[in-house]
């Protein structure tokens, strides 16, 4: 598990373990960025969601769970249970964290037919793709097209 | 040459540079990023470029613009004078003996690759050694492993000591009886160090030893005389001194650039063809295939004119003054540790904060308008040798200002501030 | 792509783009040579620029310049977005199967050189035989020589008939168990033969050779289907298609591509890097070293909108109307004979006055504004082979207008006038 | 000898075969260009002036007697006799011949001595440089030059 456990309520794990649903989870956290208004606010709180990413062991930092296209690296692999995809991830940066706990909180353990099919607009609503230059934009593009071809593979739909 | 900038007195009686009027002549740099006026500490990658470098190759494109050496006819001549008059100013600005010891390239990676190909395939062979620093920018280092690949050469590299330096004794005793060729950068790109240029050449030569100088970070701040310094060959790009990409200079002591085959073939650089065999053209041509990159060559020239119009001497003085203010600043910066502590260093600043990733740093950095280098900056071993991923590096120019230095100074601190609270 | 220039009406009822309108975007076409306006014929040599390339790169190096792929600023990142963009579009603009199948170079004759170098040290060997066509530009004939010469393989070339035409028979029938390599321009630039690209591309794949087309006279003229066409490399050079100088493009099938080692070391091509060996990034980055030509690039996609921006029907039909216009013309002139008939002619017209050296008759036409070029038009064997050393070469592009072509006629006959009193 | 003979008084050849001084050849041949206003006069008065050039025999075109930096091919030769300068020279183009025709109008039996320390400002006069794209000012200088350097090696002066 990648996610203290204390922190269940906020993340939208109820007691069973399944999350809100894609689109609630993303309104709840665009609505938490509302408050913050400057880029300083913004990335203290993006940092702070990142401390809840709890890591890898050195050998799970295998280079097919590192994601291109991130100047910072991050790794990030995922398991499937119960028809639902639970996600692990590391980076050895703060804001990448950050970035890699939004998308965690949006789809650990959610159905693979709902990463698949959920539009994931989080990143423009709360103004990060203004202020998320290319690189870092590509950073993330790369971690949720991870995230989106495991949950392919794992609906057995193998047209990658 | 005098300087052409309407210059305000110095407190010493002396006319200094505008610097205000000099730095409105850079358009990149009057813009705000991420809602903060921009302050670019990134000219070590690539310089920003005043008006009269970008006019003139605008000029060229919309009046002047066709082909060179080839055409009888009127735009034709007006655009290889213009061109060929380009090769005769980098000559006389870099003290050149002659202009055909200037071979025109698309930067220093094809400069030096294109000696480390056609030298070292002539003069390498098994049991060679060929000689470079610790201090190496990849495009000084790699290009010499594929030719000790090739031949069979061995590369030896002279360390680099907890400073950031590599000493001359070091280099002597490094180069040895076996050494062929001794490629060094004059200026660090990673760290700022100067290195002593000329004695270290001085030192080659009499021994026989072939040199190749990377002037890739020299050309914007120091004057070049290659009669003192006396190498063999110098390579730079034009992008680094306010001039384009795609543009630069491969300079060789012509007796030693007769000894080059070519690397590549094609139009210009051949004197007869046949389907069964060429004769190659006279230099500088046999060393320039195909159609070059005349705009480019353009304002290379108009970058050198841009450079001399404020004067050496001014761009000297100001550059150093701008760097003692900044390394005066960043090192009250508490948890700040600079890498590489060279006696002698140029308008280059690499930095880490303990516990902080240079990428987290330079994010934060920008979100504030900052602009600067984050990451191994093409010098992977030389970061493996300070036990380091990569650092952030300032990189100053005669464009910069002491207010960007105060704007980088607070910036950094708030960007620490926010990481140490996340990081509680 | 739809036009979006203002459109007349042509007799058919059809939508014509604005002719005028489209000359109007080339600044350097409006201007008097010789106290003449100028008439640019020299297309084949250099294209002329479209202000909005211009602008293109004055707007980069206005606000966005930076070096790409290494930064975390705002400026390195909207450069790298706009250079990667370009490579994006180019892919598409050939319909090349994926973007790293583009790599960028600094001309047509380095990206055939690159191939020369890596895929010939890779597959040549003694015995084998690459195989080039009598019309080739020097730029795909002495990368091949120097590549056999290193190799041991041999070069065979295709005859040229009297009409300055390679049959597809003489193809076939060179195509044999022991090539390796057919490598070919799709149009001839010194004679505008047109070669069945795509048949020739067909024969050759079916027996297992690799095939290179030198396309440098074909991007501003014609569009590309690699998908159809099915080849495995394609060369050109952005300032032949209304792009800056400096600027190229090497397309290779990714499979081939990832089996080339790089010819150039440096910054941006490598993955680790240490003092003993280096590690090779991934495509296209691995065949890219050093700070590559931003601007050029930026400019070179510029070209790409403008020509999209016209659409390839109206060009293709615009210069076929003119070509066939400057044909009739050229051709009812008393002392000329054109080198080369053949029946698919792209814009380009080689002539020669009987006893005229075309150097006078260029200058003379210089004279009166009509730049042309004359000479071997890098491609000394094809002029032997027709006996003569040089031919004058009209070429045409979509900017070119018929006013322009009966000057060039009255030029002519004045120029040929003056050579017959001085030759009594 | 390059000049047609009966062609001694227009060239400034006097009986003893003495050349009127380089000014005063160059003055004549202004004031003879004067007359021309327009470019194809100018160019029919050079081509004209070019026929005048006797050429060499295939042996004396030689890699040697090549002059650099034209795009026609021009060769030019020299003979040293009586410490005057004699020209020989051919093209293998009506302009350039014209051009080589000028200089040696005005060079041909000087002496070294004043081939190198007199001026030669005709192509200016004649409006020819602003007419002569660098190119072929180019093969003028190359020419000019190859003349003022056998010149200084007819001095025993070998510093080149
Ligand atoms: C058919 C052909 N191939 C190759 C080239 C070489 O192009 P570049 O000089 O731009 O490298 C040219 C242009 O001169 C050409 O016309
Ligand atoms: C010291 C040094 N050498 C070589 C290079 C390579 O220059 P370019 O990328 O322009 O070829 C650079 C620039 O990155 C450099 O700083």
């Amino acid at each position: 598990m990648w996610i203290n456990d204390d922190s269940n309520a906020s993340t939208g794990l109820n007691m069973m373990n399944i999350p809100a649903s894609i689109p609630d989870i993303q309104d709840q956290l665009a609505a938490d960025f509302e408050f913050l208004d400057d880029w300083e606010e913004r990335y203290a709180y993006l940092m702070d969601l990142g401390k809840d990413v709890r890591g890898l062991s050195q050998e799970e930092k295998t280079l097919d769970n590192l994601i291109k296209g991130c100047q910072s690296r991050v790794w990030l692999t995922t398991r499937l249970e119960n028809n639902r995809l639970w996600m692990y991830a590391d980076s050895d940066t703060f804001i990448a964290r950050g970035i890699i706990a939004l998308l965690i909180r949006v789809f650990n353990g959610q159905t693979p037919a709902d990463i698949l099919s959920e539009p994931f607009d989080l990143p423009e609503r709360i103004g990060l793709t203004a202020h998320l230059s290319p690189g870092r934009a590509n950073g993330l593009a790369g971690m949720l097209a991870r995230i989106r071809y495991d949950a392919a593979v794992a609906l057995g739909d193998r047209k990658n | 040459m005098s300087s052409n900038w309407s210059a305000k007195t110095g407190s010493e009686g002396l006319t200094r540079p505008d610097w205000d009027a000099i730095r409105l002549e850079f358009p990149a740099l009057h813009q705000s990023v991420n809602g903060c006026p921009l302050a670019y500490f990134d000219h070590a990658a690539t310089s920003q470029k005043p008006r009269r470098v970008i006019n003139a190759m605008t000029h060229y494109y919309q009046s002047d613009n066709a082909n060179v050496h080839r055409g009888v006819h009127n735009l034709s001549q007006r655009a290889t004078t213009v061109y060929e008059a380009a090769r005769t100013k980098t000559a006389r600005f870099l003290g050149a003996a002659d202009s055909s010891e200037i071979i025109f390239t698309s930067g220093t990676t094809a400069s030096i690759n294109l000696v480390a190909q056609s030298w070292g395939n002539a003069h390498l062979k098994p049991g060679d050694e060929v000689l470079v620093t610790g201090l190496e920018h990849h495009a000084n280092l790699v290009p010499w492993q594929m030719a000790c690949t090739r031949t069979g050469a061995r590369l030896k590299i002279v360390p680099v000591n907890e400073r950031g330096e590599v000493s001359t004794e070091a280099v002597s005793e490094m180069l040895t009886s076996g050494t062929r060729m001794f490629a060094f950068c004059w200026i660090s790109n990673a760290l700022g160090t100067i290195n002593p240029a000329q004695e270290w050449v001085e030192m080659a030569r009499k021994r026989g030893i072939t040199t190749l100088i990377d002037a890739a970070q020299v050309v914007a701040h120091k004057p070049i005389n290659l009669q003192e310094i006396g190498c063999d060959f110098l390579c730079f790009s034009a992008h680094k001194m306010m001039g384009p990409t795609g543009t630069g200079v491969l300079y060789g002591i012509k007796s030693v650039l007769e000894t080059l085959d070519p690397v590549f073939g094609g139009g210009d650089m051949i004197d007869e063809v046949s389907y069964e065999r060429s004769t190659w053209a006279d230099l500088p041509y046999r060393l320039e295939a195909g159609t070059p990159n005349i705009s480019g060559v353009i304002g290379l020239s108009a970058a050198i004119d841009f450079l001399e119009s404020i004067g050496w001497a001014s761009i000297l003085e100001r550059e150093s003054e701008l760097l003692s203010y900044a390394l005066e600043k960043l090192r009250n910066i508490p948890r700040i540790r600079f890498i590489g502590e060279p006696k002698l260093r140029s308008g280059v600043i690499s930095f880490i904060a303990d516990g902080v990733h240079p990428y987290d740093l330079g994010t934060l950095l920008d979100e504030q308008g900052i602009a600067l280098r984050t990451g191994h900056h093409c010098a992977q071993p030389l970061m493996r040798h300070f036990g380091i991923s990569g650092t952030c590096r300032v990189s100053l120019a005669l464009y910069n200002n002491h207010e960007e230095i105060d704007r980088l100074d607070l910036a950094i601190r708030s960007a620490l501030r926010l990481i140490t609270n996340v990081d509680k």
